[in-house]
């Protein structure tokens, strides 16, 4: 990770120097070595800040869409947030000649609140970027265990026991919106949620709001979830949210045969269709 | 402005009070929030009752009004006008369906009652989320198009173009005439059928505001009612019909033969060449598939007979398009293949013809010059003619088709009249119900026609008897003696069921026009609109609908003639206002609107960074409000807010 | 008065504590420890670092009817939402939030307007205080000048000892429900000396500090600087900070209906939220983070201190803790304090 | 007393509307318990109403559309089999059961059809009883 670090640092600072940006989005300081924190470079000076270690687990694909557009940007992905990028290709909502991707190829992120290593079996199951422009380090060895692996246990259970998984969940939800704001994908301003007409949750945290809520959310991230786990790292009150995000992302992908941010060419399957759908999945 | 709601519940006579209690629903009505009015009346959408919501709307200031009656479909625009009529913008107005969907299917009275209320309650929290909408004034195109050359499309475009209307009239085949110019003679006064149709024919060839395009059809229809863009794909004929001069040196010469596909296949065709003598355009076609030069690569005897320099064998298929404001579907029948039906021996035993083919074997112009001779050269002694093939049959087609009692008693006539052959009628029953029918059913009882009510059961030529010996013997119940018969035959005629055209989804997503179970076209409404479609502007004509006869068929062609000119014969329409629109402040931009609209309506504006909907395009599906994410697109008149409020409601009791 | 109860106790003591009054204390579920109401004693821990979320919502729940009401054919009907409420004990505050009370008793209370919701709760509520015996490095609270066992502001005060809780009577009402809980043991002279021990101990547990010296003048100065923008560049804009925080007490007013039945309530809102400053019209003065973070800072550095002459802000750390991208209050204020 | 459950019905205008109305003008008799919103195509159905259907205390939820292919939009019903399929998913997954979500095409012309399916469903949500897990005002958690 050290060498990491010096790549993405001597990158920054080319891209920097050389004005082939006008920002770098990586890793900089914060409190402690183990609360490193979103750093945007905006000089060669300012990349001696970047800093890169197990703990940085931040999308920055969450902030591209930031900056004005046709800004120059370089950002550092790591495999999921590479998903995240081409998705964000792929609506159209940055443009690829603005960008330049630092592919990060790594295993063994940690999760700063646990110190649990955040793999396939949990989150951010994809160890190589998918699109990049400059990798940094080689490519390390694809995890063979499934992304979906994790969902057994609450897929065997019986939907009443599902049910009060998730009420239980869900009711400590303070609708502080940290998961919504971590998702690169969730670049709504406004949110459905935010809207008074209709009202489509209540504003005041309560099961059913906060079901309403994360229901459509869920919904909403259908076939664009990218598994980085944002959003569960970001809650405050520990909801797992990405265990529901896994599993439409696995049925989308069996449904549709796609899974989200793989590849710029393909359409986000909510917004697609096949003639040839089988109208079983509807059972 | 808060609602000031009135509910006006309908009786329907006893459709609706027979099964829901509608003082209790007035009673319920009454003390739900908004609501300042309501109302029972007997008939809603009878005069007074239209009087009733009117004179309530000025005297309780009603900025809201709600009808539970008949489906919204029935009479949601009569309604509309009428609070219209009263000041009130027309999509302030809410319709409850109390009596299709309640009443009517629902015999429990308390039961019946409670869902009334409950969809009552819908409305009233539906309503008081409804906004004004302005009505869009379009631009109407003032052209129609006729699809369909049969008699159905000849006398909508005849009507049309008596009006001055511009008609383009399409027709897949190279001539016009369709089924009607096959058959020999008509029911019940035998008219030459050839004599009524073929002046109308050449009334269509010299009728200046009528563009006949055959050998053509309908690739596309793009737009919407007053504005249809209609792209018509013309077949490559080989032949120049702008040089052609009809002269037929051409057929007389050519070395391809075919079967007759006019004459059923019972006569040979060239492969150049008009179906029949009377064909308009009496201009030939080349059919590739059996011309000489197209299989082999040479030949050209056409070519070089031509002094006119007409043909073309490098001919492709070519696409234009036309604009038309209404557009009249006239695309005929199928008759039936009876060969599926193994039990009949069609296509098993020469000997047993289909109804068509029969027609041919009358006409004078027919593969034997209108002599009944059997594929066998001979002159049959003895005839049965087998109804319902096909039709009255749950197997098949369980409609009745409504012209083969009436075709057979013609057969039998014509039979009676050509040869002394002894001729039988299998019959479930006699339908003669139209103007002069039953006349000439009691004429053939006269002339010595057997007529047996039984369906026949098989068609076989296994003797037993000596006398059944090279016959074809046919196997029935005669139901009113309760005997089963082996009626011995030299000539078996059968009645195929007229049956939706083999194309008809094809047509049906073309033109955006529902089929029913039997693969005809859905009229509007069975009695109140049969020759309207749900999709505004496409009109119905003839047996594309149903199956009828060819009067039935004439008074609709003129019927969908006015309905078309009700659109095209104004300069400006009103269109339903409930398109999409997009709340900039809203949007965020993630296109899917855009990926998702058939209709190209929404369009991204990289500048603002927002969609906009070009409303002109938007057909109110709805599809791009379900898919914005954030809530910025509204569908007019089913926004989320109005959606979720109906649900709230009809989900409160 | 001082009186005990051995450690493994607790579920006795809340049991105990709860025929005194609405109990609100520590609960332990797979997102950490939080307050709550308690239903059931066993569920009550007071073994914990500090709560994920600062006990505010007693005083201040996250949503608060303040008028019910129904949809008729005649209008709409209200129905007054009763303002009086049973006694209260709150179980195991940190000092630190024990001084947030008092911070917020400055806006809701003081100053000649009473807030009543806030006020009727806050009336006749017994807090029994809690020594922290660690500290955690997000934490600040030193800065205030409120130690690791401040008994201030405290009905009751309470220390972890080794196998025993020690509780001791602050205030009147605190002796009051100290002395008729009978399950406590009186304390010896020896558990008075070493609860005086603790109280010593805690004085000398230090947690980093924020120079706060003349920072309310400092970020009036440094308003308009570009460093804001530097600062809240990785802010993601939700509302954890604020939602966990003692002393943040912004809302919005809502009215929430369903099947015609409903209420008019006050629910938090937080000042990071891009909607916070919407109005009406679709002006939004506060349309970037830079000046959502800004306000969040001056709010509890300067605008608070020149109306309440107090920093609204205890040192918790919660803050920093929750942040999904580390932003740390310490540094985003020293980096302020020490602009040219 | 017997459980009556509350069904909403989503039709689209064009075929399963049209075709309710058949059932009706052909007076089949079928439950009561069906309540049915009208909107222009499936397609305008935001999974949201769904779960606010539940929400609200739905029992069950029945969508109908025109058949594939048929759509008056001619790719709408494409689009909304997507969507409904994926709301179906996400039910399931939170713990309702995946059967008080239906979704059927139901042409024009297939009356009888929809008062098949609607006395199917609500047999099949009498048997599920009373939906009590997304619909926690309307009365007691499971």
């Amino acid at each position: 990770m050290k060498q990491i670090e010096t790549r993405l640092r001597e990158e920054a600072k080319r891209l920097l120097e050389t004005g082939e940006v006008a920002v770098v989005l990586a890793y900089g300081r914060g409190y402690d070595d183990r609360h490193p924190m979103p750093y945007a470079a905006k000089t060669a000076s300012d990349t001696e800040r970047i800093v890169f270690n197990e703990y940085c687990t931040h999308n920055m694909a969450r902030y591209l869409m930031d900056y004005p557009p046709g800004t120059r940007i370089a950002i550092a992905v790591k495999g999921c947030d590479s998903r995240a990028v081409v998705v964000l290709l792929q609506e159209e909502k940055i443009n690829r000649e603005n960008l330049v991707i630092l592919g990060i190829p790594v295993t063994g992120m940690k999760d700063p609140k646990t110190d649990r290593v955040i793999d396939a079996s949990t989150t951010a199951g994809t160890p190589n970027p998918v699109l990049y422009d400059i990798l940094l380090g080689e490519t390390v060895p694809e995890s063979d265990a499934s992304p979906y692996v994790v969902l057994e246990e609450l897929e065997e259970m019986a939907g009443a026991d599902r049910w009060t998984f998730w009420k239980k969940e869900l009711a400590r939800c303070i609708r502080c919106y940290a998961c919504r704001q971590a998702c690169p994908m969730c670049y709504c301003d406004p949110c459905f949620v935010d809207q008074a007409e209709p009202r489509w949750a209540d504003k005041s945290p309560s099961i059913e709001s906060n079901l309403m809520f994360h229901l459509t959310r869920f919904y909403h991230l259908a076939g664009r979830c990218v598994d980085c786990g944002e959003c569960s790292r970001a809650c405050p009150m520990e909801i797992p949210l990405y265990l529901f995000h896994k599993k439409v992302a696995k049925e989308c992908e069996e449904m549709f045969e796609q899974a989200a941010g793989m590849s710029v060419d393909d359409k986000p399957v909510m917004v697609d269709f096949r003639v040839e759908d089988a109208d079983e999945i509807l059972l | 402005m808060s609602s000031r709601i009135g509910v006006f519940v309908c009786d329907c006579g006893l459709n609706i009070a027979r099964t829901v209690r509608v003082g209790e629903v007035v009673e319920f009505a009454r003390q739900l929030p908004g609501v300042v009015l309501a109302e029972e009346y007997k008939f809603m959408c009878s005069t007074p009752g239209q009087e009733l919501i009117q004179e309530s709307i000025e005297k309780y200031h009603l900025n809201r009004v709600i009808i539970a009656a008949c489906s919204p479909l029935m009479h949601e625009k009569t309604f509309r006008k009428v609070v219209e009529k009263a000041g009130l913008n027309q999509y302030l107005l809410t319709i409850v369906n109390i009596r299709e969907q309640c009443s009517w299917v629902i015999a429990d009275v308390d039961k019946a009652t409670a869902k009334a209320k409950a969809l009552v309650n819908g409305a009233v929290y539906r309503s008081r989320l409804l906004a004004p909408l302005d009505s869009r004034i379009i631009d109407v195109q003032p052209n129609v198009l006729v699809v369909g050359g049969g008699i159905a499309g000849i006398q909508t475009s005849l009507e049309l173009a008596a009006t001055g209307t511009k008609v383009y009239l399409v027709e897949k085949s190279s001539t016009i005439g369709g089924h009607m110019a096959q058959f020999d003679k008509t029911f019940p006064t035998l008219d030459c059928s050839a004599c009524i149709l073929t002046p109308k024919m050449d009334a269509v060839l010299q009728n200046p505001n009528i563009e006949l395009l055959t050998s053509a059809e309908v690739a596309e229809v793009k737009g919407f009612v007053g504005n249809f863009t209609v792209t018509v794909r013309q077949r490559a004929r080989y032949v120049d019909h702008d040089k052609c001069n009809g002269c037929l040196s051409c057929v007389e010469k050519c070395p391809g033969r075919a079967p007759s596909e006019f004459d059923e296949g019972l006569e040979r065709r060239k492969a150049i060449y008009i179906p029949f003598p009377q064909a308009v355009p009496q201009k030939p076609v080349i059919d590739r598939d059996s011309c000489t030069f197209f299989k082999k690569g040479k030949c050209r005897v056409c070519e070089k007979i031509c002094e006119q320099g007409a043909i073309n064998f490098e001919e492709e298929d070519t696409f234009r398009e036309i604009t038309v404001g209404a557009v009249v579907v006239a695309t005929g029948y199928d008759l039936m293949d009876p060969s599926p039906l193994v039990q009949y021996g069609y296509g098993t035993y020469p000997n047993v013809y289909h109804a068509l083919e029969v027609e041919r074997l009358f006409n004078a112009t027919g593969p034997t010059e209108g002599n009944v001779i059997m594929r066998d050269k001979r002159e049959p002694e003895s005839i049965a003619i087998l109804h319902c093939i096909g039709s009255r049959d749950k197997n098949w087609h369980e409609y009745c088709s409504r012209v083969c009692c009436m075709y057979s008693l013609k057969f039998a006539h014509l039979f009676k009249e050509k040869t002394s052959a002894d001729v039988y009628q299998l019959y479930i029953d006699m339908r003669c119900f139209g103007k002069g029918y039953e006349e000439f059913y009691n004429r053939l009882l006269e002339e010595g026609v057997k007529f047996i009510r039984g369906k026949a059961a098989r068609v076989t030529d296994r003797a037993i008897t000596p006398d059944e010996e090279g016959k074809l013997i046919v196997e029935a119940e005669d139901t009113l003696s309760s005997q089963f018969l082996r009626l011995p035959v030299d000539m078996v005629v059968l009645a195929p069921a007229m049956e939706a055209r083999a194309d008809a989804e094809e047509m049906s997503r073309l033109f955006n026009v529902s089929l029913d179970k039997n693969r005809f076209f859905i009229e509007r409404h069975p009695k109140l609109d049969p020759l309207s479609t749900m999709s505004d502007g496409i009109f119905l004509a003839g047996t594309c609908q149903g199956p009828k006869d060819i009067p039935d068929t004439v008074a609709q062609a003129m019927g969908a003639a006015a309905e078309a000119l009700t659109i095209v014969g104004k300069d400006e329409l009103e269109l339903e206002a409930a398109t999409a629109c997009i709340n900039p402040a809203v949007c965020c931009g993630c296109h899917n609107c855009v990926r998702v609209c058939p209709y190209s309506a929404p369009s991204f504006n990289s500048e603002k960074g927002v969609s906009e909907i070009n409303e002109a395009l938007c057909k109110g599906c709805g599809l791009c409000a379900a898919t914005c994410p954030t809530g910025a697109i509204a569908t007019r008149h089913f926004t989320n807010n109005q959606i979720m409020g109906e649900l709230e409601g009809l989900m409160e009791w | 008065m001082l009186r005990k109860i051995a450690v493994e106790k607790v579920e006795t003591l809340a049991s105990a504590l709860m025929e005194k009054g609405e109990l609100f204390a520590p609960v332990a579920d797979s997102a950490g420890v939080d307050f709550q109401k308690i239903d059931s004693p066993g569920d009550v821990t007071l073994d914990f670092a500090n709560t994920l979320r600062s006990p505010k919502s007693v005083f201040f729940p996250q949503a608060d009817d303040m008028v019910r009401y129904r949809l008729t054919s005649g209008g709409i009907e209200t129905k007054a939402v009763p303002l009086s409420f049973e006694s209260r004990i709150i179980l195991g505050v940190r000092p630190c939030d024990v001084r947030s009370f008092e911070v917020m008793d400055r806006l809701f209370a003081g100053g000649g307007i009473v807030d009543p919701y806030w006020a009727e709760r806050r009336k006749d509520t017994t807090i029994i205080g809690y020594a922290f015996d660690a500290v955690d490095p997000a934490d600040f609270y030193t800065t205030f000048g409120i130690g690791a066992a401040d008994q201030a502001g405290s009905d009751i005060f309470m220390v972890k000892g080794e196998g025993v809780f020690l509780l001791k009577g602050i205030t009147e009402r605190g002796e009051d429900l100290l002395g008729s809980i009978t399950v406590l043991e009186d304390a010896s002279a020896q558990d008075e000396a070493y609860f005086e021990k603790k109280i010593a101990e805690g004085a000398g547990l230090k947690t980093r500090t924020l120079a706060t010296e003349g920072i309310a003048k400092k970020l009036e100065k440094v308003f308009e600087s570009p460093y804001w923008i530097e600062a809240a560049a990785p802010c993601l804009n939700c509302g954890a900070c604020t939602f966990v925080c003692p002393t943040c007490h912004c809302f919005d007013i809502q009215d929430e209906t369903l099947f015609g039945e409903g209420a008019r309530r006050r629910i938090w809102d937080s000042c990071m939220f891009t909607d916070f400053t919407l109005h009406t019209s679709g002006h939004n003065p506060r349309t970037k983070k830079s000046q959502r973070l800004r306000q969040r800072i001056n709010h509890k550095f300067s605008y608070y201190m020149t109306n309440f002459d107090i920093f609204s802000c205890v040192g918790c750390g919660r803050c920093t803790r929750s942040c999904p991208v580390n932003i740390d209050i310490v540094a985003i204020v020293e980096g302020a304090a020490t602009l040219p | 007393m017997e459980f009556e459950p509350k069904i909403l019905g989503i039709a689209c205008n064009w075929c399963t509307y049209t075709g309710a109305d058949l059932a009706g003008t052909t007076r089949v008799q079928y439950p009561h318990n069906i309540r049915v919103a009208r909107v222009m195509c499936s397609s305008r159905i935001n999974p949201s109403f769904i779960f606010r259907a539940f929400e609200l205390g739905a029992d069950g939820v029945l969508v109908g559309g025109c058949h594939p292919g048929d759509c008056h939009y001619s790719t709408g019903n494409y689009y909304a089999r997507r969507k409904l399929a994926v709301t179906k998913k996400i039910l399931d997954f939170a713990g309702l059961e995946p059967e008080r979500f239906r979704v059927e095409w139901i042409s024009a012309s297939e009356g009888t059809r929809y008062a098949d399916i609607v006395k199917e469903f609500t047999e099949e949500i009498k048997t599920l009883g009373p939906q009590r897990r997304f619909a926690i005002r309307k009365g007691a958690d499971e």
